[in-house]
């Protein structure tokens, strides 16, 4: 877990030379291996690595009022870009980049408000999540045989309630007469980190007869695809859907029953930013990633073919604009 | 006189309140056969950690030691089992990992408390901490389970309606919780054990005087009483789910030592306690969308209804006396 | 007539009877809460420095070791993790700024402790006050900065005390056990706050639940390095540390905490001093949230302020060994780790979570019966103060 | 006294020859820090033969059979238990070697029942596990009527009166075989019926062959039952006689080493006005019962009235309600012309009534607390103790100061904790306290039990003094040589009612004793007061 710019100790680099390239990630309060988010940022980092000859490093603040203090560590020592990973660390980037116009900043799925925010060294990366989530609730609305699918969500905020709406929308395009339940996780407590209440509500909506589950929300969400996994006809009649990553590769203990992974493809991203700014042609503002459903890896030859062939139509058409999912929060 | 009367009251209640539960949870079967079952079962899933915690609890304040660090203990057992099953491929050794994870956190307390006369709660206090520094200091991202723990279907039981589903096509650590229980008040209440243990707890010195080894006996109890929160942490991470994460705990011991005092340290009303945090949990979940008044007043239900229902029923919940006084012999004689 | 008597000669203190020989300090130690001016001062001297400090030294090994097994010089380690803590500008900023909450917070524990009452909702008295704090600046948001910093923090102080008398009062009236209703009220406070946030109070501008920020004239930067919350708490530790010790109000506080029966018959109060007990120690953590809310960025009250400063208020009111002053140093050692780990993590590429570790093992030495034995025996006693709160 | 004369001539007064003895110390030693609570004491007892200590409070008594029971162990000297001298490793391995001991505190468990105490520690179990709860009351039953102590298996311990615990406690010490019995001033919670009740059952075990140590405070006990008596002062064993060699007088000198008056002289009191009237008074326990049942009485300035009564009469009830720990059902306190009835600790406190608890170590003090502060425990929020909530420490310890050296309490220093003082110096703490404040009523509630005859003595002249200072006394006591040698005025309580009150001088023992027990006097001329005013 703990790898990455940090595994190899303490090397001394001098940043502020010319030709030493260095890159430091901020993550949003949870941990670089999150299977989720900050580690496919970070992924992104690792890509993009090697084609610049880059240095990096992350840090990973342990509450909310430690973001600017991480991010001027690297300010400080004359980082050339800094990313900071999730909405939390919004306000704390568009402030460090309006004292560093140095610097170039990359905040990840934090959509500028580009009438307050004017510095040409910050580029806000956002992804239409609904998409993702309206071309997985396609997918699922084909999928069911119950007529009933599910979502567990983590806190109710709208980057979960765009997946959510999404997925929703999707499912209601593809099977009209499809009852989509959601549940998010009650306040307080640790929202985005509670499997076992995620497993919890995946067993109650699985015996309630929902058959596709996509779970919405970090380790809550793992815990429900691991439910849906363990869970008998995992994979035949039950169907579970990864989300932000595709998550057959970070969340092994799913696979059984993980047809996809509504993805944002933040690593792509990430790496593209990183690419802009390694031969200077990063531009400020938002910059709209992609989203997309990952493969089907063991499950493509079980998913009948005019199904995927209907996904994919859709998945093109939101691509092109040529279909909006029409959500709104 | 008046003791009879009361007496007699306290029966029935202890036999009527259950009874009542159940015709009502049978009641709403019929209304709705699926929802009601899923939620049953949802409230068991949920409640399995908290009885296991809670007795661990249970069985150290009878004997007079205070455990506040039974969410650590139960972490560490998580972390203990999920990754030891999965580093030696074999679900037993994670199981043994877990409780081992759990008596040894109860042999610190012990030692801490009860051998040094430590203050009980700087004890637990240091176990919830060091548990969240160990797991997470230690934690590596990718380990899993070589297969899932088993599924139990208990021959002609599961096949009661309802109750079936609820109590018996679970896991080997949900039906060690259900059978525990019983044993567990039994033994405190009817066995040589129980009493000197409860006499150990209320007034250690007359134990003393009657010849009982008072620390040996708080000593080994909660020890044992270990094996139970490593189950509790076990069922986390390889029942519940099949991964470990950092603080999956959240929060579960705290409202087990909850719902120890809401049982009034007695093992089937922590049952009873735990199965009613349970539903309520997932009464609020259920609603969700469906009643139009903000979620999180639908989340925050149960908590109001427990601190409403002590306030105005159960009120003075008497703990052991002697708990939390370090045994100190040839006093108070 | 009484002339103080030497150590070895005191001989109350059941507690040491059965020791074959106690040692002088041991003794000592046990004379201790006979003569609060006295010896309770040496005990409590005792206690708050010399334990820690052993402790601490001994954590400190064991974690140069498992810093070691990570392929890390431990010297360099520390070094990085303090001199940045403490030395670097922002990072001692940083640490003052986890100072405070944490202090009032240690206070919000230490206080109840004294009725034997353990007050384990300093998370939910926090948040109650932050978002009073909140919900006050925002109502304010054209009057005066002074007039708006002063308010809120009333505000503050006022919700937490409310909060934890709401815990004070069930236990006085209907005897509810201070455990239960404060981890209750604890979740219950979560809930509120994050529909507060989602609805009434919600700052539409910000993609996720979050108050809107206190307005720039309300705004308290740290002046220098110091945050402004560092006296506050500085002096009310001060404060409560005499009030404990040489008021009527302290007097109550102990003798309820000691023989609640004596104290009903000595006419003290139990219900209201159970009730004014946990309002003073809502007030602290109320106060701490509405200082977090004016005084640190990003001024306004988002999931996650209260971290898990609930939890950390015991560590500290533990360190501290339940003596108000003793909560400054020892806020200040976990704050100092707390603000470095990012840097260490850094700098060195170990865990952060390596100062959790320290951190876990000091208490774990505190706690360590080695220790105790050597410096001070009458814990044992003062054990069973803190803990017996338990019962009803 | 009866049961003497009852024993066989042969158990009485015959020393035991050597290969009889039952338990023997040779220079028995032990130390609490500075205190010598026993040192070098050699003393033997054989079979049959009934042993009293006598000592002062704070003599070494209770530690002294401590060892012997092996709750602590002796710095030096050997303990003999019928030749054998290897050392007693703790209570299980006394049990074991046939030793029993009524302690001076309850050993009892509140929560559990009669039986459930009885058999801890030797359950009776069926299969295996299953507690023999069946077996257990059988026990009780058998015990009980083995040895005349009746007492309901089931009953709850913290339901019963103390006295009915007390005989819980010596079934429980005979429970198994016992060679050597040992009890603590079991007489001190007695009443007199109670306490004759056991001296009977002490002479029977004797017979039986059972030796026994027997401490208590009470000449008149020793006298009864004892065949010798050691007297411990200071920890050491000034000397051994044969009851029959001695008398009470002589037994007193040998205690506290100098003469003492055991009757209290006081002159005849010359009441004022009323101070405390108390009217209807109803009053529940915590059992909800009513144990105050239209209670009326009144008592005026510079006299003692004494409630005598028969323990569990609700006395303790009523005391607690006049000093406002309780509130009452019904009926009307005043305090001169001020109504107290619904006033709370505090308010009677600060109206001028002091208050000695019955139960010293539960309301009495502060056990962790310093002798200083609990001697300001009834005043430390007024002047001078403290000024505007601050504590004057200074003004505390001269207090403290004082009255140390006016209540002769002994002590290491002001300083010492109050725990670790004997049972009768903490009396002298609360008693301290309370007279201080010289209240206008003083409520004195078993003002001298477990005291020993010294401190009896100090306290009574100071209740006199206290009423000659024209203080108004309620005195409760459950030790009629108490009542009768203090009390002007004598009001017999039964079944939460006054019965009958008669002036204190010229009345007849066995008179109050029928009172007591609740038969109904000729015509007492209180009859018609108590509820011709209801
Ligand atoms: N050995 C046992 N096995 C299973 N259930 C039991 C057992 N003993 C008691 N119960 C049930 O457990 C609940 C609590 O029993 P318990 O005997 O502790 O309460 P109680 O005796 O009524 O209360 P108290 O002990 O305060 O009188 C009741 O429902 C009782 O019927
Ligand atoms: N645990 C203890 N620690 C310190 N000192 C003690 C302890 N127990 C007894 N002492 C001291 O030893 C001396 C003898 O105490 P002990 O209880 O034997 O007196 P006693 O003869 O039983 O008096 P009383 O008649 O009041 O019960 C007293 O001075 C007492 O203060
Ligand atoms: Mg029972
Ligand atoms: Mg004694």
């Amino acid at each position: 877990g703990s790898t990455g710019g940090a595994g190899s100790g303490a090397t001394p680099t001098d940043c502020s030379s010319s030709e030493t390239f260095c890159v430091g990630l901020v993550t949003d309060g949870s941990k670089i291996d999150d299977k989720s988010f900050n580690q496919a940022a970070w992924a992104g980092v690792q890509k993009a690595k090697d084609s610049l000859g880059a240095y990096v490093r992350y840090i990973e603040p342990a509450e909310a009022k430690d973001y600017a203090a991480s991010i001027k560590q690297f300010t400080d020592q004359k980082y050339d870009v800094v990313i900071t990973v999730g909405f939390l660390t919004a306000d704390p980037t568009v402030a460090a980049a309006a004292q560093n116009p140095g610097t170039k900043f990359i905040g990840v799925d934090q959509l500028l408000d580009t009438e307050k925010v004017k510095s040409p060294n910050l580029t806000g990366l956002t992804f239409p999540a609904d998409q993702a989530g309206y071309a997985v609730g396609y997918l699922a609305g084909l999928l069911t045989k119950t007529g009933k699918v599910g979502a567990i969500n983590g806190l109710e905020i709208p980057p979960v309630q765009k997946y959510f709406k999404g997925y929703e929308a999707g499912a209601k395009a593809s099977n009209p007469k499809v009852e989509v339940v959601g549940v998010y996780h009650p306040a307080g407590g640790q929202p985005f980190n509670d499997p076992v209440w995620g497993a919890g509500e995946a067993k109650k909506q699985l015996s309630q007869g929902v058959d596709v589950i996509f779970g919405i929300g970090s380790n809550t969400g793992n815990g429900a695809l691991n439910e849906v996994a363990k869970s008998s006809g995992a994979g035949t009649t039950r169907f579970c859907i990864g989300v932000d990553v595709d998550q057959w590769g970070t969340l092994p203990e799913a696979r059984p029953c993980l047809v996809t992974s509504a993805e944002k493809l933040i690593s792509d991203g990430v790496a593209e930013l990183l690419g802009q700014a390694g031969d200077g042609t990063l531009k400020g503002g938002n910059f709209l990633g992609k989203t997309g459903i990952s493969q089907f890896h063991d499950f493509d030859d079980k998913i009948p073919a005019d199904v995927k062939a209907k996904v994919e139509d859709v998945v093109k058409k939101l691509a092109d604009g040529s279909l909006q999912t029409n959500v709104v929060l | 006189m008046a003791g009879i009367v009361t007496w007699q009251f306290r029966h029935l209640l202890a036999i009527g309140t259950p009874l009542l539960i159940l015709i009502a949870a049978y009641l709403f079967y019929f209304v709705d056969q699926t929802v009601a079952t899923s939620m049953c079962a949802n409230a068991w899933f949920f409640a399995v950690p908290l009885v296991l915690g809670a007795l661990t609890g249970v069985i150290g304040e009878r004997s007079g030691v205070v455990n506040i660090g039974i969410e650590g203990q139960m972490l560490t057992a998580a972390f203990a089992s999920f990754f030891t099953a999965a580093a030696t491929k074999s679900l037993v050794a994670g199981v043994a990992a877990g409780i081992l994870a759990g008596v040894a956190m109860g042999a610190f307390l012990a030692w801490t408390t009860v051998t040094a006369r430590m203050d009980q709660i700087i004890a637990g206090v240091a176990i919830n901490i060091v548990a969240t520094g160990i797991t997470s200091f230690f934690y590596k991202s990718g380990a899993q389970l070589p297969v899932n723990m088993p599924q139990w279907n208990v021959p002609v039981l599961s096949k009661i309606p309802l109750i079936g589903e609820t109590f018996f096509q679970t896991g080997p650590i949900a039906l060690f919780a259900l059978l525990i229980a019983p044993v567990l008040h039994f033994a405190m209440f009817r066995t040589r054990w129980g009493l000197r243990t409860r006499a150990i707890g209320e007034y250690p010195s007359a134990a003393d005087t009657a010849g009982i080894n008072v620390n040996r006996m708080r000593f080994v109890n909660v020890v044992l009483a270990g094996i139970l929160a490593g189950a509790a942490g076990t069922y986390l991470s390889m029942e519940a789910t099949s991964s470990f994460s950092r603080g999956m705990t959240a929060g579960r011991g705290f409202l087990a030592l909850a719902i120890m005092i809401f049982g009034a340290w007695r093992p089937l009303r922590v049952v009873a306690a735990a199965l009613f945090f349970g539903f309520a949990n997932a009464l609020a979940s259920q609603l969700q969308g469906v009643v139009d008044i903000p979620q999180q007043f639908v989340t925050l239900l149960p908590y109001v209804l427990t601190l409403a229902v002590l306030a105005i029923a159960a009120g003075r919940v008497r703990a052991p006396a002697a708990e939390g006084v370090p045994f100190i012999k040839g006093e108070g004689q | 007539m009484s002339t103080p008597i030497p150590p070895p000669e005191v001989r109350e203190a059941p507690g040491g009877a059965e020791e074959s020989t106690p040692s002088p300090v041991a003794a000592a130690d046990r004379g201790g809460p006979a003569r609060p001016s006295g010896t309770l001062g040496l005990l409590i001297r005792r206690q708050t420095i010399v334990v820690p400090l052993v402790a601490l030294a001994a954590a400190f090994s064991v974690g140069a070791l498992l810093i070691r097994s990570q392929g890390v010089n431990p010297a360099y380690a520390y070094e990085s993790l303090f001199s940045y803590a403490l030395l670097d500008g922002s990072g001692l900023t940083a640490t003052l700024q986890k100072v405070v909450p944490l202090v009032l917070c240690g206070l919000a524990v230490a206080i109840p402790l004294r009725l034997g009452l353990f007050n384990i909702g300093g998370q939910g008295q926090f948040m109650v006050g932050a978002i009073g704090a909140a919900a006050a600046a925002y109502a304010l948001r054209s009057a005066p900065g002074i007039v708006t910093i002063i308010v809120t923090m009333v505000v503050g102080v006022l919700a937490g005390s409310m909060w934890a008398s709401i815990a004070g009062l069930l236990k006085a009236a209907r005897g509810v056990h201070e455990v239960i209703s404060t981890i209750m009220l604890n979740s219950v406070a979560g809930g509120l706050i994050d529909w507060m946030l989602n609805g009434p109070l919600a700052d539409e501008q910000v993609p996720y639940p979050a108050s809107h920020a206190v307005p720039g004239s309300a705004q308290l930067p740290p002046i220098g390095v110091v945050p402004i919350g560092l006296p506050v708490a500085v002096t009310l530790a001060v404060a409560t540390a005499w009030l404990l010790r040489r008021t009527t109000i302290g007097f109550r506080f102990e003798t309820v905490g000691r023989n609640r029966y004596a104290a009903s018959y000595a006419g003290i109060s139990i219900r209201t001093t159970t009730v004014v007990a946990m309002g003073i120690a809502g007030g602290c953590a109320g106060l701490s949230g509405g200082i977090e809310l004016v005084g640190v960025e990003p001024y306004r009250y988002q999931d996650g302020i209260a971290a898990s400063l609930g939890f950390d208020g015991i560590t500290i009111a533990l360190l501290a060994r339940g003596n108000p002053i003793g909560t400054i140093p020892a806020a200040l050692l976990v704050a100092a780790m707390r603000a470095g780990a990012p840097h260490l993590a850094l700098d060195t590429g170990l865990r952060p979570e390596i100062v959790d570790m320290v951190l876990a093992i000091t208490l774990l030495f505190v706690s360590l019966p080695l220790v105790v034995k050597l410096i001070f025996r009458k814990h044992a006693a003062k054990g069973s103060q803190l803990a017996s709160s338990w019962g009803a | 006294m009866t049961q003497a004369e009852s024993r066989p001539e042969a158990a009485r007064g015959r020393p035991p020859s050597t290969e009889e003895r039952v338990l023997e110390l040779q220079g028995l030693s032990k130390s609490y820090g500075a205190v010598h609570a026993n040192s070098d004491i050699t003393l033997h007892i054989g079979r049959g033969e009934i042993v009293a200590l006598l000592g002062e409070n704070g003599a070494g008594k209770s530690t002294l059979v401590k060892q012997i029971f092996g709750l602590t162990r002796p710095d030096a000297g050997r303990i003999v238990i019928k030749g054998d001298s290897t050392p007693i490793k703790d209570p299980k391995d006394a049990i074991r070697r046939g030793i029993g001991m009524v302690h001076q505190h309850f050993q009892l468990v509140p929560v559990m029942t009669v039986a459930e105490n009885l058999i801890l520690g030797h359950e009776p179990v069926r299969g295996g596990i299953r507690l023999d709860l069946a077996a257990a009351r059988m026990m009780v039953r058998e015990l009980s009527e083995k040895h005349g102590l009746a007492v309901d298996p089931d009953a709850r311990i913290e339901d019963l009166p103390v006295g009915a615990q007390q005989r819980v406690e010596i079934l429980k010490a005979l429970s198994h075989r016992v060679d050597l019995l040992i009890l603590d001033e079991p007489t001190a919670v007695l009443t007199p019926q109670e306490t004759d009740e056991l001296l009977g059952v002490l002479s029977e075990l004797a017979a039986a062959g059972t030796a026994i140590v027997f401490i208590t405070h009470k000449l008149r006990e020793v006298l009864a039952v004892a065949d010798r008596v050691y007297v411990l002062r200071r920890g050491r064993v000034v000397g051994t006689v044969p009851t029959d060699e001695t008398d009470a007088a002589r037994l007193a000198t040998m205690m506290v080493g100098h003469d003492v008056i055991l009757r209290v002289d006081k002159k005849p009191s010359t009441p004022g006005k009323a101070v405390l009237s108390v009217r209807d008074l109803v009053v529940r326990d915590n059992r909800r019962l009513t144990a105050v049942d239209g209670f009326s009485i009144e008592v005026r300035a510079g006299e003692i009235v004494g409630i005598a009564g028969v323990e569990g009469n609700g006395q303790r009830e009523l005391v607690e309600a006049i000093a406002g720990m309780r509130s009452p059902l019904s009926g009307t306190v005043r305090l001169g012309d001020r109504d107290i009835t619904r006033f709370n600790a505090a308010d009677t406190n600060a109206a001028g009534v002091g208050h000695i608890p019955e139960d010293r170590e539960r309301h009495g003090i502060v056990a962790s607390y310093s002798i200083a502060d609990n001697l300001v425990l009834n005043c430390f929020d007024s002047e001078p103790y403290s000024r505007h909530w601050i504590r004057n420490i200074s003004a505390i310890r001269e207090h403290a100061i004082a009255l140390r050296a006016e209540f002769d309490i002994r002590s290491a220093s002001i300083d010492a904790t109050a725990g670790s003082l004997s049972g009768g110096n903490k009396q002298k703490v609360v008693v301290a306290r309370e007279m201080a404040a010289r209240p206008r009523l003083l409520v004195a509630a078993q003002p001298t039990r477990g005291v020993d005859i010294g401190a009896i003595e100090l306290i009574h002249r100071r209740i006199v003094e206290a009423r000659d200072a024209g203080a108004a006394v309620l005195l409760v006591s459950a030790e009629l040589d108490e009542v009768l040698s203090l009390a002007d005025r004598v009001a017999v309580i039964h079944a939460g009612k006054v019965v009958a009150e008669l002036p204190g001088d010229l009345v007849d023992r066995a008179e109050i004793g029928r009172l007591m027990a609740g038969e109904r006097p000729g015509v007492p001329p209180t009859d018609h007061r108590s509820d011709g005013e209801s």
